[in-house]
């Protein structure tokens, strides 16, 4: 249910966005959902849906694309998938990245090199592609 | 377009008061100071949320004897657990005690993540604890928070003077707020090397000597309240 | 691709032991006992090079009471200047006594950058001395420098093991070497919590008590290798 | 002179790659100057030719590409360049950046809003673009 909190941050950046820009109104917004931080597409379009009533967005179709999580060991150069460590992420450790996906480190380690200097290259978490406008 | 960034806005909106706890140089008392001042306040009826920002060198949690193994409850974003009268929020409640390195990249997001996420609600007083250094999250602090009145924390030492000067450089440089400086661990020699608070005209708000029982109240507020360093902290509260 | 890593190899090829200095917390006396460290290990003979790799809060160059204001040698790369019989590089040679505050992925450039152009020559020992936390610096230790033998400072303070156990554990796991644990600061009153050294099966080397009059002998090394702390440090060396 | 360092570099991480790939030899290395860092082409090219001397890259062609510097300030996403802060640099300035440019922060702040907090986006240093090789 901390998907409201994000839910609210989307809205207002794209009114912050809409007001910049003098937009009438908003057709469309895309938004990606990264993997690791596995939050339910659902529950966000449903906190979505309540948050922007009122709002520019109000009538927005909104769209959301997964992202792979996609991992590099800084240490040896490996590149891997959530796929590869799933074995490692019982229930609560899921819980825990699912609030902040940077612990992670405290669970995963390379598959290669077991180092947990290790950058999340794509699949982070939830973000804005793209915002469509329509001006005045 | 990252979302959190105004969300961030709204979470904080309802707070009077930020106060971060920095100092530079480690080892000074930052966590100390961060969790007694906070524990202070809160006894002066005040309503204070305490966040420790050392993500890699989490304390307030041990001096409060918290027990972190429950997560802080989610409604509409994430809910800081009561802790002795204080919101308490710290990455620890997701870490399983487990090391957790993060480079500087790493940090900045986890913590607009949970700056993102955390309802504190109304507030009197945010207390920030800060790690050593000036890197991502001091930059982030005065990037993210810059209402922020900055608390300084330094030791009678010329090791933490030289780091304690370049810091308040640097929010000078930019009309930072600084409330004042508090000077921890005073042994009582007279020492030759001058406290920067004097060179750029700040107070020193208060003095707190070397308490040498103080490891063994680390866990038990209300011990460290009672103790000599819990007094300074009482007299600190009616001076930022 | 950076050019850069293929030189940190050839640039430290003819270093026999790296020593970093590690705690993972801050002013727990990692500095004094890096510079410490080097001065006592020169005295009995040995070629012995100083880094100080915490560029935020860099002290060593203040211990040594080393004046900075001159460029290192430059000759098919950076001559270390000879400062009380240690080649000692810092970055503070570079930034004017200025505040420089470094994001993460700064300072990892900043530290690649300083090891492919030192040219430390033959050395018996490098000392590392490194900020707290366990952040890029430290990421990059282990990365660039993975034969390095980690010498873990602390005080005898709970707050202070909590990071140390975590700093251990990251070393452990991937098998870094240890040599060793100081435990500095000691009071001399007998402490509840144990020392992760115990649960690690890793020797204290050393124990240091606290000096009342170090912060007289800062910036004179002659005085500090006279004082009870430079006497431990002699000690030290043999058991490194 | 600390550009020998740097060719020094240059010259092994050649020689990696072309053990790595089987080379014969290798054609063409074209490598990026930064133009924060302020390097002498001409003191490269030297230490470059002296160095590779003997070496699977001896006869290798050397391509050097200046790159500008461009910054961005991470506090109010304003972008500049070199330029623009050119009457800050004196020498002293100018040779302490050029032995590590990331102190570029103690003597640099945002034209817009004077912030030390900023990304230096391009133009940092120097690096390999690419390396020709000819395979066995
Ligand atoms: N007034 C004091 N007297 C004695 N010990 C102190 C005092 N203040 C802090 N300490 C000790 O100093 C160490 C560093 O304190 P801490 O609050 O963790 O500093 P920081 O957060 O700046 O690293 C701890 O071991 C703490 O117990
Ligand atoms: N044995 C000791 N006795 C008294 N003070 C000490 C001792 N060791 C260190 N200090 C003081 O503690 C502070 C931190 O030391 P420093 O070497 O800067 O630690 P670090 O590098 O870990 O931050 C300094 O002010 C220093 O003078
Ligand atoms: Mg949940
Ligand atoms: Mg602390
Ligand atoms: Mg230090
Ligand atoms: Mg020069
Ligand atoms: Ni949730
Ligand atoms: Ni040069
Ligand atoms: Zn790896
Ligand atoms: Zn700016």
């Amino acid at each position: 249910m901390h998907e409201w909190a994000l839910a609210d941050g989307i809205v207002r950046t794209v009114q912050d966005f809409a007001r910049k820009y003098n937009a009438t109104r908003v057709n469309e917004v895309k938004i990606v959902l990264g993997e690791l931080q596995d939050v339910d597409p659902e529950i966000l379009k449903f906190a979505l849906e309540e948050t922007k009533k009122g709002t520019v967005m109000e009538d927005a179709n909104l769209v959301f694309v997964e992202e792979k999580a996609v991992f590099e060991c800084k240490n040896c150069g490996h590149r891997w998938y959530l796929d590869d460590v799933r074995d490692i992420l019982d229930d609560k450790i899921k819980e825990d990245v699912h609030f902040v996906p940077e612990v992670a480190h405290a669970f995963i380690s390379c598959p290669n090199c077991k180092s947990r200097d290790f950058e999340i290259l794509e699949g982070r978490g939830v973000y804005i592609d793209s915002i469509t406008i329509e001006e005045d | 377009m990252d979302p959190r960034i105004a969300a961030i806005r709204a979470r904080t909106e309802y707070i009077k008061r930020i106060i971060p706890v920095a100092s530079g140089k480690g080892g000074v008392g930052k966590s100390l100071v961060s969790t007694g001042l906070a524990l202070a306040l809160k006894e002066k009826g005040f309503k204070v949320g305490l966040m420790d920002m050392d993500f890699n060198g989490a304390s307030d949690h041990i001096i409060l004897g918290a027990s972190v193994d429950e997560f802080p409850e989610e409604e509409k974003g994430v809910v800081p657990p009561e802790i002795h009268g204080l919101r308490f929020m710290s990455i620890v409640y997701y870490t399983q005690n487990n090391p957790t390195p993060l480079r500087g990249a790493e940090i900045s997001n986890a913590l607009i993540e949970l700056l993102a996420i955390t309802r504190w609600g109304d507030l009197d007083y945010l207390i920030i604890d800060t790690p050593p250094g000036m890197s991502d999250t001091f930059l982030d602090i005065l990037r993210f928070l810059s209402r922020g009145e900055f608390l300084i924390v330094t030791t009678p030492s010329p090791l933490s003077y030289n780091v304690v000067d370049k810091l308040i450089a640097l929010l000078k440089e930019r009309n930072h707020k600084i409330v004042g400086i508090v000077e921890n661990m005073k042994r009582g020699e007279v020492i030759k090397v001058t406290n920067p608070a004097a060179k750029y005209n700040i107070p020193v708000l208060v003095e707190i000597p070397v308490v040498n029982e103080i490891d063994e109240v680390i866990g038990d507020p209300g011990k460290l309240m009672h103790s000599v360093f819990g007094e300074r902290m009482k007299s600190l509260c009616d001076k930022i």
